[in-house]
């Protein structure tokens, strides 16, 4: 392990990942109603084209991007348009969402549709078909692909990244694409570099993924300028800074993009799937999410569709066990516990994780004993004891000052460690949006 | 579970180090089982009677003023019984020691809000309190004589009550060096395995290296602060003793006196040390200088307690001068930046 | 509180807010003369005022001063009948001053005659650090037979209970006045090997006893050559100058 | 009349007998400045300026016109104090206008200091000469700076802590200051 | 505006507003002379006196002291004074002011003094001015008692020199000491706070129970 690339700090939290990393994905049978938020992306909400009543077939535009961040959405599976309301969304509130009552009798065919042979796209052409397929981020934040693929003049990208750590423990999704879909990877990554203009691209797999190693290696394309790179397993190795840091071994300056050091990172999921859009002419209507944790009765890697409601995934993979105590979208260390059995599974949601008591026991929050152990955790360098003490005092302005909350990433790393269970990412999350309100206001 | 009202909702992350501030303090009390066993051999009864009062003082104190009821099962101010007991001499009353429990407790600790806010090591308050209110009790070695099971001293001094059993006393190691006629350096075989008078922790450096070696082990103490320690008290008594104004020889300062026991249990207190590695290597720097300025020319034989108490004071300094260099800057103050 | 008659409004103007020692800016209705003035009329009023109290209270302290020195020396040279003052002139010791000389600027040592004019002892005085600040003493010296006859601590800020031994502690204060031989050995109590110059020190203060051995080592090597010199064995005049209790 | 080292004269007025924790002098700016570090450090410095001004004025004053006239001792130093301070301010403020901005009100405050005021009566009785009294002023200022800034260190470390009620404010800051002051014991008998 | 009567003048500074142990002023000698009840009334008895002849002179004086001087004249007449007083004690109680040293003429610098004449004795005639002194005089001595009671009783066993514990009493030295000094009056605080507390909430109680 020791002398593999990586970044300082971070922690080690158990893997898990034998539950489900053997498991080849398979289809996950239509549910009977899809449920598709205009929000499933950072930016603006896409704006309904559809009303009740309507007719559409899997794959149609239901909802149109606006403005430049924002994405298109897709009906995902065939049906009628029940209604547009306002529904639990996995982050918590409510969102306007087009409800579709799905055609038990459809194929669930896509309906054909031309698309161009990416050749034959011009390169700033690219990110147009790439935002019309409503192609978003799958490594979790859903930020949408086409931004990230037109970069600003001034800064411009050398190398493309992709992002094959998964260093969530539990999730195997993108292990599963590397190992089923390694020449659509390939092919993504093509597509990605053309788009940018540029030619050479760098894959970052995490060593405790020996397999898709051997699998990514095995099927590299000899005409491409793409290296492996093998990294060293640690959380939070797949955010884009500490990736960065390990494969350029230079730091994204404090409040700057990457492309500030000309560096663009890429999740395998997204790039696999915008090799699909132009391969199978399919949008961005499903993905392959990971359900996993001591608490469902039969975990696995399923490809469902966007809108599937978690009660129906749940049954699907035989119910949850007894002791099953806490629900969570994503991954343990950054997922977001889910308190509604109806919100969606949607674009960003790479795995579903169903908690046990033993594993997610809550223990005292105990008063900050100054181990420094968060200290040691932060990635990138904050000093979260000060910060905690700081959000506790309810001191905004000094924690963003001279504490540099902005640059945390709520990446849980020093609430991981803390020894006294201080809950300290979620204050910083808390601090956070206190702070936007304040400047709001 | 069927009904989502029973789902927890937690913020992330869902998952937690195994590692809890309670079992890190018991764990401590665990690896001072070793030092507790050897003073207990080298002293006979003399051992339990003061730690055993110094410990209550300790508890009862959090028990009847700590702000919460439950904080004596956090396991802290058993430990800081436990090392206030094993810093004191064996002939020390029991009186005095519940009482330095109780000052250290109180005006170490809870006057500052309980576990994990205060500033100084609450043993050491408890100790220093002892050493201005009692410094001949607190610095009268008794010589071992008579059987295993003889009090070293007069332990059961009515309260407030001078002891007045008369001890013949032996001198410490660096007493025996610094203020003897005629000097004499302890051989180092001794003073590791402890057959030397002094504390009743202090005397076996094997015992604390068990222990500490543990801790370190466990991750439950900061390995950076005893090596800088080590480190600079080693440097520093050496450049004296090398240039012929020091008469303690580098090896002899390491493993004499309290340096050990504090280096391994007092120093390394997580709340009143520094948050950073680079703030703990200035801190065990500093406790190794003041250690080895105090021993050579200050008027008390030994330094290690005031040493740390000094640090201490200085922790707060530190954490400021040594947060850690923000990811993607260069280290300077990106304040300056944002005020510009 | 409720004495409506006497009730009198605190005036709170602005000049309230200025911090003593404050620069107040001047105003132009007082003329710089008048506050000059007041100033120089209230400093010679409480000059005048404290010469006054000078002249009455400092023949009284000068006697009080002089007595506790007299005391002193009589206390530390055991069977002194008178002393006179010896001052440190051009490195050989004189009872006399050059003319025009500042006395406070000579180092000076106090010798003894006993009844029949003799020389009984002499007695100086010195301070140096000890465990807190400077310890000063003063003590009896025989030059003749080179050892000590007394000592007195004239001040010091050791702790209370510990330090404070230095001058409580009448067995320890007691050796200085059994005339021990020079230079003095500090000696752990009972640990003497009954050489003529021991001096056992106190436990629990061990620093401070043995510092004063030490003052008192020092102030005689720096002294005795000059007692080598000679001093006169016999009062030259003995009315002139001698100081008698 | 003294001839201590001026080495033991700076470490005693530093540390062992630090002004502020031994010799409970200036425990104004004590309790009332130290509350925050940048405040507390710039105190310590202005006091050291001011402290060795202080020490050669009364050197000068007490050795060539107090002479024959010792009793006007306190009178004559505390309007050397007085006016010291004012002449500070007034020079600093034309030199440095932002030196003056930074130390603005610390300067006039420094009238009431005991530790200025002390400083000249101590050198005074010990009969220090003039590069005494000079170290001895600069290891008192620098006592005194130490002191401040290691309280105030403390004090914005300890307003995260959930002190008792009843022993907030100064009474936490007495019993800081005990603990420190027994810290600094161990200084004690240094030479 | 405050309205103040004479008792009211006499009272304030004795315990509601005593300058020591409320207003936190003339702390240095309030900590530094205390290690006996003896020197803590010696310097009391000096701080006495010359508060209270300061007082009088300058309310006395007051109409003749243009306003830019007066805290220079003020400072005149309270060193004046305290040279008075250390000459008075060296001649007629040494010990006491060898005992005090330096403290003595520290106290032209105890803000204590300084605050009365600038609050009070400015604005006011000789009478009520000499009221204020001496309340403010004895609640200086009263704080500076306590605190050389509690430490002497504590760090000898003895008040005013008289043993109290017999002789096998183990005195706790570190009272007579500077940390004892800082110590003895954050207990003094603490104790006031804990009654200032409990008197609080005997209150609200009361007020509960009484809605
Ligand atoms: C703490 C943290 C951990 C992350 N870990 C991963 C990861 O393991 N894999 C990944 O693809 N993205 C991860 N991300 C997201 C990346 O930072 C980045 O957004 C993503 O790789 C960009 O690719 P995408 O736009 O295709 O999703 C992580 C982000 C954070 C803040
Ligand atoms: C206004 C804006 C512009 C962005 N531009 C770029 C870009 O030019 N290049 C890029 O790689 N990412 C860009 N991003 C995306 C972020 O770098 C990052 O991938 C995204 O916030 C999710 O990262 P995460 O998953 O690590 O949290 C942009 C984000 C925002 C909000
Ligand atoms: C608060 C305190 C005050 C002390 N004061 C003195 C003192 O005034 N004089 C002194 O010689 N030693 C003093 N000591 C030091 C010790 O009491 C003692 O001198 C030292 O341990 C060596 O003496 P011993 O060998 O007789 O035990 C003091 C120690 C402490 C803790
Ligand atoms: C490695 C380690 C060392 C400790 N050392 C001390 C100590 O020297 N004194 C003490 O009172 N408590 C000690 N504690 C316990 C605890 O941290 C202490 O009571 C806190 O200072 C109370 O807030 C220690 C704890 C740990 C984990
Ligand atoms: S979404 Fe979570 S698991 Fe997936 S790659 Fe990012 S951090 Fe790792
Ligand atoms: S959550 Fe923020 S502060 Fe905590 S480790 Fe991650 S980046 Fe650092
Ligand atoms: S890990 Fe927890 S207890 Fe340790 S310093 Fe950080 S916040 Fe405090
Ligand atoms: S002037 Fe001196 S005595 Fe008065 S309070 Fe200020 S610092 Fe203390
Ligand atoms: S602040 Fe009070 S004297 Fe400086």
């Amino acid at each position: 392990m020791k002398g593999m690339l990586s970044f300082k700090h971070g922690v080690h939290p158990p893997e898990h990942k034998e539950i489900t990393a053997g498991i080849a994905s398979k289809r996950f049978p239509f549910p009977s109603e899809v449920i598709l938020p205009l929000s499933q992306h950072i930016g603006t909400p896409a704006k309904a084209l559809v009303h009740p009543g309507d007719h559409v077939e899997r794959g149609d535009v239901i909802a149109q991007a606006e403005g430049f961040i924002s994405s298109t959405v897709h009906a995902t599976a065939a049906g009628t348009v029940r209604s547009i309301e306002l529904w639990p969304h996995p982050n918590g509130t409510m969102q306007r969402s087009i409800r579709i009552t799905v055609d038990p009798n459809s194929t669930q065919m896509r309906r054909p549709r031309s698309i161009p042979r990416w050749q034959d796209v011009k390169d700033v052409d690219l990110s147009k078909e790439i935002a019309k397929a409503g192609i978003v981020g799958l490594g979790g934040a859903a930020f949408p692909s086409h931004v990230k693929l037109n970069p600003p003049k001034d800064q411009p990208v050398e190398l493309l990244i992709i992002n094959a750590c998964e260093c969530e423990p539990y999730l195997t999704s993108d292990h599963r694409v590397m190992l089923e879909q390694p020449d659509m990877v390939y092919e993504g990554i093509r597509i990605g570099l053309k788009a940018l203009g540029i030619t050479r691209a760098v894959i970052g797999i995490e060593g405790n993924k020996p397999d898709a190693i051997e699998m990514m290696r095995k099927t590299k394309p000899d005409d491409m300028d793409v290296e492996i790179v093998v990294l060293r397993t640690k959380y939070p190795q797949g955010a884009e800074k500490m990736l960065i840091k390990a494969v350029m071994d230079r730091e994204v300056p404090s409040g700057a993009l990457p492309s500030a050091i000309g560096a663009m990172v890429q999740n395998v999921a997204t790039a696999a799937n915008i090799a699909a859009v132009f391969k199978t002419g399919h949008p961005l209507i499903e993905r392959i999410i990971t359900v996993t944790g001591r608490g469902i009765r039969k975990p696995g890697n399923w490809r469902i569709p966007f809108g599937t409601k978690l009660r129906d995934v749940i049954e699907h993979c035989g119910g949850l066990t007894e002791d099953a105590a806490e629900i969570v979208f994503g991954g343990p260390m950054m997922g977001q516990s889910q308190a509604n059995l109806d919100v969606p599974v949607l674009k960003a949601t790479g795995g579903i994780l169903i908690l046990t008591n033993d594993e997610c026991k809550r223990q005292d929050i105990m008063p900050c004993i100054k181990c420094g152990k968060c200290v040691e955790a932060c990635p990138v360098f904050l000093n979260p004891q000060l910060m905690g003490a700081l959000a506790k005092a309810e001191r905004y302005e000094e924690l963003v000052e001279e504490a540099h909350l902005n640059d945390c990433m709520l990446c849980g790393s020093c609430s991981f460690v803390c020894p006294s269970n201080i809950p300290l990412s979620q204050w910083f999350a808390m601090s956070k949006s206190q702070m936007r309100k304040l400047v709001t206001s | 579970m069927t009904d989502s009202t029973q789902v927890k909702i937690t913020a992330s992350p869902h998952v937690r180090s195994a590692e809890s501030t309670v079992q890190i303090m018991w764990s401590v009390v665990i690896s001072l089982v070793p030092v507790l066993a050897a003073s207990i051999f080298f002293f006979g009864p003399s051992a339990i009677l003061v730690i055993g009062a110094s410990v209550a003082g300790c508890l009862l104190t959090e028990r009847l003023f700590g702000s919460n009821p439950g904080s004596v099962a956090d396991g802290s101010a058993v430990i800081t019984g436990l090392l206030l007991g094993l810093s004191l001499p064996p002939g020390f009353p029991m009186w005095m020691a519940f009482l330095g429990g109780f000052f250290g407790v109180a005006f170490g600790k809870l006057i500052f809000g309980g576990l994990g806010q205060n500033i100084f090591n609450p043993a050491l308050v408890g100790r220093a309190f002892l050493q201005a209110a009692f410094p001949v009790a607190i610095t009268t070695w008794p010589a071992r004589a008579g059987n295993w099971w003889t009090l070293q001293g007069d332990n059961l001094a009515l309260p407030f009550m001078t002891p007045v059993v008369d001890t013949a006393t032996a001198a410490t190691p660096l007493g025996n060096l610094k203020f003897a006629d005629e000097p004499v350096v302890t051989p180092i075989f001794d003073l590791f395995f402890g057959t030397t008078s002094g504390s009743l922790g202090e005397t076996s450096a094997l015992f604390i290296l068990i222990g500490g070696l543990y801790l370190a082990y466990r991750g439950h103490l900061n390995w950076h602060i005893p090596l800088s320690i080590f480190v600079s008290a080693f440097a520093v008594s050496g450049i004296f003793y090398a240039i012929g104004i020091s008469q303690f020889p580098p090896f002899f300062m390491l493993f004499s006196g309290s340096i050990m026991f504090g280096a391994f249990y007092f120093a390394t207190d997580m709340v009143t040390s520094p948050v950073t590695n680079k703030g703990c290597w200035l801190y065990g720097f500093g406790i190794g200088f003041l250690v080895v300025i105090i021993r050579i020319w200050g008027g008390l034989p030994e330094g290690v307690m005031y040493a740390i108490l000094l640090m201490n004071a200085m922790v707060p300094f530190i954490n400021r001068a040594t947060q850690p260099r923000l990811f993607g800057t260069s280290g300077k103050k990106k304040k300056k930046e944002a005020a510009s | 509180m409720n004495d409506k008659n006497i009730k009198i409004d605190l005036v709170d103007d602005a000049d309230n807010n200025a911090e003593p020692g404050q620069e107040v800016p001047l105003k132009e209705s007082v003329s710089t003369f008048r506050l000059v003035a007041t100033l120089a009329v209230a400093g010679a009023l409480a000059g005048l005022l404290i010469v006054m109290v000078n002249l009455h209270t400092k023949p009284i302290i000068d006697k009080y001063k002089a007595e506790q020195l007299a005391l002193a020396v009589y206390e530390v040279i055991p069977g002194t009948d008178y002393y006179r003052t010896f001052y440190l002139v051009d490195s050989s010791l004189s009872p006399e001053l050059p003319e025009g000389a500042k006395e406070s600027e000579y180092k000076r040592v106090y010798v003894g005659y006993d009844a029949d004019n003799k020389l009984n002892g002499v007695a100086m005085s010195r301070g140096e650090s000890g465990y807190q600040d400077i310890i000063l003493i003063i003590f009896g010296y025989s030059p003749n037979t080179g050892s000590i006859m007394g000592m007195k601590v004239l001040d010091s800020k050791e702790t209370p209970g510990l330090g404070d031994k230095i001058f409580k502690d009448m067995a320890y204060v007691g050796q200085f006045f059994a005339n021990p031989a020079t230079p003095l050995i500090p000696v752990k109590p009972g640990a003497g090997k009954g050489l003529p110059g021991e001096i056992d020190t106190i436990t629990g203060a061990t620093i401070s006893s043995k510092k004063l051995i030490e003052i008192i080592n020092h102030a005689l090597e720096e002294w005795q050559p000059y007692f080598d010199q000679g001093l006169p064995q016999t009062s030259v005049n003995p009315a002139a100058g001698e100081v008698t209790p | 009349m003294s001839d201590q080292g001026l080495f033991s004269i700076f470490f005693s007025a530093m540390v062992v007998n630090n002004f502020t924790l031994a010799m409970f002098l200036g425990l104004c700016p004590f309790m009332g400045v130290s509350a925050r570090v940048e405040t507390a450090l710039r105190m310590g410095l202005a006091n050291i300026f001011v402290l060795v001004l202080t020490s050669t004025s009364a050197w000068v004053l007490n050795t060539y016109i107090l002479e024959t006239v010792p009793y006007l001792r306190i009178i004559s130093f505390i309007i050397v104090v007085a006016s010291l301070v004012q002449i500070v301010e007034m020079v600093v403020k034309k030199l440095s206008p932002v030196l003056f901005r930074q130390l603005g009100i610390f300067l006039p405050l420094m009238t009431t200091n005991c530790a200025i005021f002390g400083l000249a009566i101590f050198q005074t009785n010990r009969g220090y000469g003039f590069f005494q009294g000079i170290t001895f002023a600069v290891g008192a200022g620098l006592g005194l700076t130490l002191a401040l800034v290691l309280m105030a260190s403390i004090r914005e470390s300890v307003e995260f802590s959930d002190v008792p009620n009843i022993a907030k404010g100064t009474a936490l800051v007495l019993i800081i200051a005990g603990t420190l002051s027994m810290a600094f014991m161990g200084f004690a008998g240094l030479s | 505006m405050r309205k103040t009567t004479p008792s009211h003048d006499f009272i304030r500074g004795i315990w509601n507003e005593n300058p020591v142990l409320i207003q936190m002023l003339g702390l240095c000698p309030a900590l530094a002379v205390t290690n006996s009840v003896v020197n803590a009334l010696a310097m009391s008895a000096a701080t006495f006196f010359v508060i209270c002849c300061s007082s009088v002179l300058i309310s006395t004086c007051k109409r003749f002291i243009p306003h830019e001087v007066r805290i220079s004249a003020y400072i005149l007449v309270i060193a004046t004074f305290v040279t008075l007083a250390d000459m008075l004690l060296q001649a007629y109680a040494p010990v006491q002011h060898k005992a005090l040293g330096a403290f003595i003429a520290l106290i032209v610098v105890n803000c204590m003094i300084l605050g009365r004449q600038e609050a009070f004795s400015a604005k006011n005639n000789v009478f009520r001015s000499l009221l204020d002194a001496v309340g403010t005089g004895i609640g200086f001595t009263i704080a500076l008692v306590m605190m050389g009671g509690f430490r002497e009783i504590l760090g000898v066993g003895a008040f005013l020199g008289f043993p109290l514990f017999g002789p096998n009493f183990e005195p706790w030295v570190i009272m007579v000491l500077p940390a004892g000094g800082f110590l003895t009056l954050g207990f003094i605080l603490l104790a006031m706070g804990y009654f200032e507390q409990r008197k609080k909430t005997r209150a609200e109680a009361a007020a509960e129970a009484s809605s």
